[in-house]
């Protein structure tokens, strides 16, 4: 193997000659350097792949002696793995910088390679002077080089930079020799080995300082504002080099130093690496600029990374070092690498100061890299952050070091809001100017990325025992997104194809309840996507995201294991919010939307974290096993899933989801995707049944707020004026519902719910069709603009009415099997305020819905829409098919309720009877084939009646009506739509002021105001920072309790 | 020789306070040398053994009972290294100040605080 | 004002910090297990006389590289920050009389002493940085007496490039031919306490000088004169 | 069904025939005693059926849309079902409805079959008035449904069925057992919201007789009015029926159905006759105030005492 000593002979020697060669010329020159950085980088290569080929750690020795008297140097696997990126990263970054190098004096090339030696030297010496020395190199290349650009903002952070830079170095100096003076060499492995002497108050001082240095480097939260002054400030190509290997070289000389500390100060430097993380992203909260924004996120993730190397101490198992992919700081570490450096890139190619200018011009590759970026580091599946996150909040449960979960899930929301919410809008942003952006500065962006994906099997060992089939979500987006040159319609018409195979492939799998969510996401995504057929313009992502949502969901039902769950789980909630963020005014809703999944994701992670810790398995199975955790696992999860189903209190991002979503979207949304907390439900009343947490019975809490949430839903969809916004609130109203019965615990309530819930899905998505198909027309979608649509829209109307009359839950349709279903179990447990309470809020559903097709179809046409056409075939279909189920089942309810209860009953025994059509329980009996009998029956009577007399009646115009004489004004004031039921509001109105969504603003402001405060501490004077540090300093100390 | 060291102590302390509290840009660097300088007094004062000479053989010092006769080489090696970077940074710094009064046209720190928050 | 007073405040805090430096930490009273082991062995094993320079050129040969390419870097840096040419006309005093007739005398001797001290290095106090510095301290005299004189870029040039890459050369030979990466052995030591002795040492500090003292005059010379 | 299809539907017809005619005199005698209250003469009692029989005889009708033509049949179609689903005479075969088809859930929200048909026909009339009469009925609906379904709930956990014609069977044997004496709060409680129900004073504003002409018929007239008017009477019964197999024991034969019907149209004709109106916002909250804490309280000492 090649003596990596010949990485520093590479780097010094083509250092030492460039200015030589360059007078050859530039090319040249830039010839040998990309060579040298190429050579240095195939070195590492070898060495990593053979240490993957089972190679031992290699001791380096220099001037022919043995450590200590001499300089050694170490390559092992982590050594070897830092370096392939650090180098990666080098190349990288030299590609990126071409353009500069080309026309800047030889000495940036000098630099450059002296930096990159800097780094390679920290990673692998194991001498504690060394160490300085390689240090220095590194800083003032560093320091040099961020003279590239030169303006009075780019020096002053320089300068700042120095004297951080300085103070740190002089400290490390100070420790350093003292650590000689005491333990009488300076070879880390042989100080390490004679640890006790460092006991002393001299030798904890020594350390504290050397360790302390190099948290200075790390830019600890609050002692770092020259770094984020130079992210700021600086050519991007460097702040890149800084986040990401100047960095790397900083942590790991940190991770090197780690045994050396007295194992009581782990914890107070855990909360200092974790207080970075959470208050840098807090901080970030706030930030206009982009590559600001970008230094607090590589700060906080440096404070998250230091944090983990110590708490990984802790685990035993982790250590060991043939995973050393797949622990969690190499994860961490390869994410924030590629993704932070990536993104300085991608801001010096954009080159727009202010995050909110952003904007990609066209450019689909620019997008394509800025999502995977953002998503890898938000730690979205697959990136390496999500397998990062997800072992390391397991591992902390798992070694009962539970606490540490928060700070981890706060900082990661923080940071999530910030980056997605910057996603959202620069997606979003108009674009207009058209750039021209050189090749070369695409390439790094580009191959970062590509690693960023392409390193996903190195997450093998976390799979082991994971169906593959949990990834053809990703595949199918992938095909689909391959097929981009396809006709708009023929990519739908593959998707729907895909969606049918993948039916196919999993019918076999799934059985019982599961094999009934499975047929609703199924066969409910075909239909439903019939109706996005309509138009053959392209929609760039829209079918990949669709098809990424349905799979996802049919999945989660499938899962296993917590792995594949929370996998499958955060696909949806990936796919479904870029679903919204394509909605026209999607940016907003879109955010609030993620922050509340992402959210809702990380208290099932802590959930299953937990569940991990007590079992040590990851199978779902396990959540009926446990004991000491059950109470908050139960809590965790009830609360994860209540935000999915947006239930009372945390429902504020579902209207705005559902009406900002593309109008083709939304049915699947609300028909679908929203039953995904349903099955949430019942997993864990399925493994876990009841629990009792002090005088409260955890599923009677969980019914309440089921009803109140139907209450409040029901009341909200009253009142509003757009009839999205109205459906919206109509879906969260049912969910309370099905919570509700799903809470009963009872084979009844069960059924009940999957009942409602397969039924809902039929006419939600009826009516959230049809609105689609009106609005396609119409291009409105408040309310009382419409009017009198039903002669020109006949098919729409009919199928609003059969769904209206269906959701109401008036016989003979279908919707009337559920509410009789929810009323019978609901009395048969012994609910019967709660039954009182539905049945209340079942009466105020007439309100909306008598609104929602009287505003639409009824009353007054208005003389724009006089030339409206029926929607289009591709709407009208699937609401027949929808139509035909409900008849269907409204006919024929063994069709589906027998199926349902025999599904439940593996779960709780019936006391259910059958009598032909006749379902009996304990309290009534119901007959829903008899009833449609009647009804037909009677309706026919008078019908008959009428049509006898047919020819007597007169077809009158619209405005030949009854008006006391007078002739009404116009259809916008004739017809009687806006603040419809104006007495209701004022009689109850007041139950629904927006006291929620106020309280969630707050929350948000609140953050936002701590974020304003908190930055002030950065007030630009390189002054104030250097006390900063000294403070830093002081307090760390004191709080360290050296003795 | 504690009071080499004491002194060096006092000097990074002075050193110190000037860079905190200094507003010229110069003082600044020259609050940082003077740091460096106390850090250098620092470490050779830790090598020095009271009574005993360089370590350097001559007639005088035969190898053989150097180890009771001589004072510790390495300190001397290690400030050597130490001297040169210090070297480095403060000429650096420098010129960094060179080049900020150029585009700015000031030497007071508090003139480069454009970038906060 | 309350900078102020928290800087005061804080630097006495830290002042308080070191204090058990130095109350806690007794003098050195004998050598430390790595320094013992270079007394006792240091000369035969290199057989060079000055032990600190064995130290510096061998055992922690990779330092002092590392300390040369600092020297480098900043040689580099400064060339590099100072990079946009903005010749002010300046007026220069012209030297004096007695500067000019003083370098003109003192220069020779000056160099010749600092050649001296870089190759006894190993046996005498002193060294290729002392004297480069020394050196250079020549060729700042002779800037000073003649201000149209400026060092020649190129030669300048050509000498840090080529010792640095001879340095390294160096250390190669000593990691293919003897025992490691700047092993001063793959030369023959020599007579102890002989100029021809420890091995490659007089010669590395000799590059060491030479690097040191071009850059050293590159380093003034760039910030004097801000070339082009 | 124990007997043939064709014998049950004829059944079904003397039934909804003695209902119709009953409820629609029920009205008329209801016109005649506030008319007498009022120190005015009256209609005869017998003027519904003249009415009804006068605008199916009218020659012309005009129609605005399929939904406005279907609207009354919704209605009558409503009224007969919720009738039909009903035991309109404890043990009687003729008047055994098709109860078989469902328990009292399904006549409670059959009950909406009509409104919400009605509600639909008459707003594609397009007049104004129709869509407000609509509005204040439904709001109001759903106000007086609370303290209703709560004393229906309470009655269900008395009696431990759904069943009508089982909680008739547990209230005979003695007017004791009648649920207006078994479980007076209950019973109360649907009394009250029986006002709402049958839209007399003070919850008449959804017809609003000054204001609005007549509310979501506005536009309804001749042979469609005709079936309105049957329907009314015919609901009118249907409701009736309803209470008095709930509340009052249930009839065991056509006289006690008679004078049961009556006693309790009377109360809610009494009650009209003495108060004036509330506002819509009025009614929805007196109907969300008083009467439902009555309701809550029925369930609570049925449920949990």
């Amino acid at each position: 193997m090649v003596n990596p000593i010949y990485i520093f002979v590479i780097a010094l020697f083509s250092a030492f000659l460039l200015p030589v060669i360059d007078k050859l010329g530039r090319k040249v020159t830039l010839g040998v350097f990309y060579l040298s950085l190429t050579a240095i980088f195939a070195v590492t290569l070898l060495w990593f792949r053979a240490f993957g080929e089972g190679a031992l750690i290699e001791n380096i020795f220099t001037a022919g002696s043995l450590p200590p008297f001499s300089i050694n140097l170490r390559m092992g696997t982590i050594e070897a793995f830092i370096m392939l990126f650090v180098n990666f990263g080098a190349l990288l970054g030299a590609i990126y910088l071409y353009g500069k190098l080309l026309e800047n004096k030889v000495y940036a090339l000098m630099l450059f390679l002296t930096l990159i030696m800097g780094v390679n030297g920290l990673i692998m010496t194991r001498d504690i002077f060394n160490i300085f020395v390689f240090l220095e190199i590194t800083s003032i290349s560093l320091y040099a080089l961020i003279g590239i650009k030169q303006d009075a903002r780019s020096l002053g952070a320089g300068f700042k930079y120095i004297i951080a830079g300085g103070l740190a170095s002089a400290f490390l100096l100070l420790g350093i020799i003292y650590v000689y003076r005491i333990t009488g060499n300076l070879n880390l492995d042989l100080i390490i080995s004679e640890n006790p002497l460092l006991l002393s108050k001299g030798g904890l001082i020594a350390l504290f300082l050397v360790v302390v240095a190099f948290l200075i480097e790390l830019k600890p939260w609050p002692a770092n504002g020259w770094a984020l002054d130079v992210y700021e400030a600086a050519e991007p190509g460097i702040s890149a080099m800084v986040a990401s290997l100047v960095a790397a070289g900083m942590v790991f000389v940190f991770y090197k130093f780690i045994p050396l500390l007295p194992h009581s100060w782990h914890g107070m430097l855990i909360l200092f690496g974790m207080l970075t993380f959470v208050f840098s992203n807090l901080t970030g909260l706030k930030q206009k600029n982009a590559r600001r924004l970008l230094g607090y996120s590589s700060i906080a993730q440096m404070g998250l990374l230091m944090a983990v190397l110590l708490l990984v101490r802790r685990f035993n198992d982790a250590m060991d070092i043939r995973y050393a992919l797949s622990d969690i700081a190499a994860a961490l570490f390869v994410n924030h690498f590629l993704a932070k450096a990536g993104l300085f890139w991608l801001s010096g190619i954009i080159n727009k100061e202010k995050a909110r200018d952003w904007s990609f011009n066209k450019q689909p590759v620019l997008v394509l890299l800025f999502a995977v970026f953002i998503f890898a580091l938000v730690g979205l599946p697959p990136f390496p952050g999500f397998w990062a996150k997800w072992t390391l909040i397991t591992k902390l449960a798992q070694y009962n070091m539970i606490g540490w979960i928060v700070p981890i899930i706060i900082g990661s929301l923080l940071e999530a809001a910030y980056l997605l919410r910057w996603f959202g809008a620069t997606i979003k942003r108009e674009q207009t100017e058209q750039v021209i952006i050189p090749r070369y500065k695409i390439l790094p962006p580009l191959l970062a990325a590509i690693v960023l994906v392409i390193i996903f099997p190195s997450f093998a060992p976390y799979m082991t025992g994971m169906k593959t089939m949990f990834f053809f979500p990703l595949l199918a987006a992938a095909v689909l997104w391959l097929l981009d040159v396809m006709p708009e319609r023929m990519r739908g018409m593959v998707m729907i194809l895909i969606l049918a195979a993948f039916g196919w492939y999993i019918y076999p799998l799934a059985k019982g309840i599961v094999l009934i969510f499975e047929f609703m996401f199924i066969a409910g995504g075909i239909v439903i996507s019939l109706a996005s057929l309509n138009s053959a313009r392209p929609k760039q992502g829209y079918w990949e995201f669709l098809v990424m949502l349905i799979m996802s969901l049919a999945l989660i039902p499938l899962a296993k294991s917590s792995m594949e769950f929370f996998l499958a789980w955060e696909f949806m909630t990936v796919s479904s919010w870029l679903l919204i963020l394509r909605g026209k005014n999607g940016e907003k809703p879109a955010l609030t939307y993620i922050m509340f999944s992402l959210g809702a994701a990380l208290l099932i992670l802590t959930a299953f974290a937990l569940s991990f810790a007590e079992t040590g398995e990851l199978g779902l199975v396990l959540l009926s096993n446990l004991n000491i955790y059950a109470i908050p696992v139960y809590i965790l999860l009830a609360l994860g899933f209540l935000v999915k189903a947006a239930a009372m209190g945390v429902h504020i991002w579902l209207p705005g989801a559902y009406s900002e979503a593309e109008d083709e979207v939304t049915p699947i949304f609300a028909g679908m995707m929203s039953k995904i907390s349903l099955w949430g439900f019942i997993l864990l009343f399925g493994y876990m049944g009841n629990k009792v947490l002090g005088i409260f019975e955890l599923p009677v809490l969980l019914g309440w707020i089921g009803v109140f949430t139907a209450f409040f839903g029901a009341l909200m969809a009253v009142f509003q004026e757009d009839i999205k916004y109205l459906l919206a609130y109509s879906s969260m109203s049912q969910l309370g519902y099905m919570i509700l019965s799903v809470s009963l615990l009872s084979h009844l309530g069960w059924t009940t719910a999957l009942y409602m819930s397969v039924t809902h899905l039929f006419f939600k998505g009826m009516l959230f069709l049809a609105v689609a198909g009106i609005v396609s027309r119409i291009g409105t979608t408040k309310m009382y603009e419409m009017g009198g649509l039903i002669k020109k829209m006949p098919a729409s109307f009919i199928s609003v009415l059969i769904a209206i009359i269906a959701v109401s839950g008036v016989p003979p349709l279908s919707g009337f099997g559920g509410k009789w279903l929810l009323y019978t179990a609901l009395i048969e447990k012994g609910w019967y305020l709660q039954a009182g309470l539905s049945f209340f809020a079942g009466a105020i559903a007439f309100l909306y819905l008598f609104r929602l097709i009287h505003t639409i179809f009824l009353g007054q046409l208005k003389a724009r829409f006089r030339e409206v056409k029926e929607a289009s075939l591709w709407y009208i279909v699937p609401q027949f098919i929808f139509v035909g189920a409900i008849m269907a089942i409204s006919m024929f309810p063994n069709l589906i309720l027998k199926p349902i209860m025999a599904a439940v009953e593996t779960q709780f025994p019936s006391h259910v009877n059958w009598d032909g059509y006749t379902v009996i329980t304990a309290l009534g009996y119901w007959n829903g084939n008899a009833v449609m009998m009647i009804t037909m029956g009677v309706f026919m009577v008078p019908l008959i009646w009428l049509l006898v007399r047919v020819n007597m009646v007169q077809k009158v115009e619209q405005f030949n009506i009854v008006y006391a004489a007078e002739r009404p004004d116009r259809p916008e004031t004739t017809h009687f739509a806006y603040n419809f039921f104006a007495h209701y509001q004022k009689a109850i109105g007041f139950l629904v002021k927006e006291q929620i969504t106020n309280f969630w603003n707050s929350v948000s402001e609140w953050f936002h105001s701590l974020s304003a405060t908190f930055r002030h501490i950065y007030t630009g004077n390189g002054q104030t920072y250097a006390l900063h540090i000294i403070i830093y300093i002081v307090v760390l100390y004191s709080l360290l309790g050296v003795k | 020789m504690t009071i080499i060291t004491i002194l060096g102590f006092l000097l990074i302390i002075i050193g110190l306070w000037g860079m905190l509290t200094r507003k010229h840009l110069f003082r600044i660097i020259l609050g940082f040398s003077i740091i460096d300088t106390g850090i250098h007094l620092v470490i050779v004062s830790l090598g020095y053994i009271k009574g005993r000479t360089a370590p350097i053989f001559d007639a005088d010092l035969s190898p053989i009972d150097a180890i009771n006769r001589i004072v510790d080489p390495i300190p001397s090696a290690l400030v050597l290294t130490a001297i040169v970077i210090g070297l480095a940074v403060t000429a650096l710094m420098l010129v960094y100040v060179i080049q900020m009064h150029r585009h700015k046209g000031s030497l007071e720190i508090s003139d480069y605080e454009e970038l906060k928050w | 004002m309350i900078k102020r007073f928290f800087s005061l405040i804080f630097v006495v805090l830290l002042a308080l910090v070191f204090l058990p430096l130095v109350t806690e930490i007794k003098p050195l009273s004998e050598l430390g297990m790595t320094s013992a082991k270079y007394a006792e062995d240091g000369a035969a094993e290199l057989g060079a006389a000055n032990l600190v320079t064995s130290v510096v050129v061998t055992y922690r040969g990779l330092d002092t590289l590392g300390e040369v390419t600092v020297l480098f870097i900043t040689t580099a840096g400064i060339g590099f920050m100072l990079r946009r040419k903005t010749i002010l006309p300046e007026k220069k005093r012209r030297a004096s009389e007695i500067l000019k007739s003083g370098t003109s005398f003192l220069l020779p001797l000056i160099i010749l002493f600092g050649v001296y001290i870089f190759v006894h290095g190993h046996l005498t106090p002193g060294g290729g940085f002392q004297g480069g510095v020394v050196i250079a301290s020549a060729i700042v005299l002779l800037m000073l007496s003649d201000i149209n004189m400026h060092p020649d870029h190129n030669i300048l040039n050509w000498l840090e490039s080529l010792s640095g890459a001879f340095y390294v050369i160096m250390g190669i030979l000593g990691l293919i031919l003897a025992g490691g990466f700047l092993d001063n052995r793959f030369l023959p030591l020599g007579e102890f306490g002989k100029i021809f002795s420890a091995g490659a040492i007089p010669v590395i500090y000799s590059l060491i000088g030479l690097k040191v003292g071009a850059e050293l005059v590159g380093i003034l010379n760039k910030l004097g004169r801000e070339d082009k | 069904m124990e007997h043939g299809l064709l014998i049950s539907i004829i059944y079904a017809f003397i039934s909804l025939s003695v209902a119709t005619i009953w409820g629609l005199l029920l009205g008329g005698i209801m016109m005649k005693v506030v008319a007498r209250a009022h120190g005015r003469f009256g209609p005869p009692f017998w003027q519904p059926i003249i009415d009804i029989i006068k605008n199916n005889a009218r020659r012309t009708s005009i129609s605005h849309g399929i939904m406005y033509f279907l609207g009354p049949v919704f209605r009558i179609a409503g009224g007969m079902g919720t009738f039909l689903f009903i035991p309109f005479i404890y043990g009687s075969m003729v008047f055994g409805n098709f109860s078989f088809a469902g328990d009292l859930f399904l006549v409670m929200y059959f009950i909406f079959f009509g409104q919400l048909g009605m509600a639909l026909g008459a707003g594609e009339s397009g007049h104004p008035y129709s869509a407000i009469g609509v509005a204040r009925g439904l709001s109001q609906m759903t106000a007086f449904e609370l303290p209703f379904a709560l004393s229906i709930i309470s009655i269900v956990i008395q009696y431990g069925t759904l069943n009508i014609t089982s909680i008739v069977a547990a209230q005979q044997g003695g007017i004791l057992h009648w649920t207006l004496f078994t479980n007076p709060l209950a019973t109360i409680a649907a009394l009250i919201a029986l006002q709402g129900m049958n839209m007399h004073n003070p919850f008449s504003i959804v017809i609003a007789p000054q204001e609005i002409p007549i509310g979501p018929p506005t536009e309804y007239h001749s042979n469609f009015l005709g079936l309105l008017q049957t329907n009314r009477g015919l609901f009118n019964i249907a409701k009736l029926a309803l209470f008095m197999n709930l509340y009052f024991g249930g009839a065991t034969n056509l006289f006690s159905m008679l004078i049961k019907t009556f006693g309790i149209y009377m109360i809610t004709v009494i009650v009209g006759a003495s108060f004036p109106r509330f506002r819509t916002e009025q009614s929805i909250r007196f109907f969300l105030g008083v009467p439902t804490v009555i309701g809550i309280l029925a369930v609570l000492v049925t449920g949990y005492f």
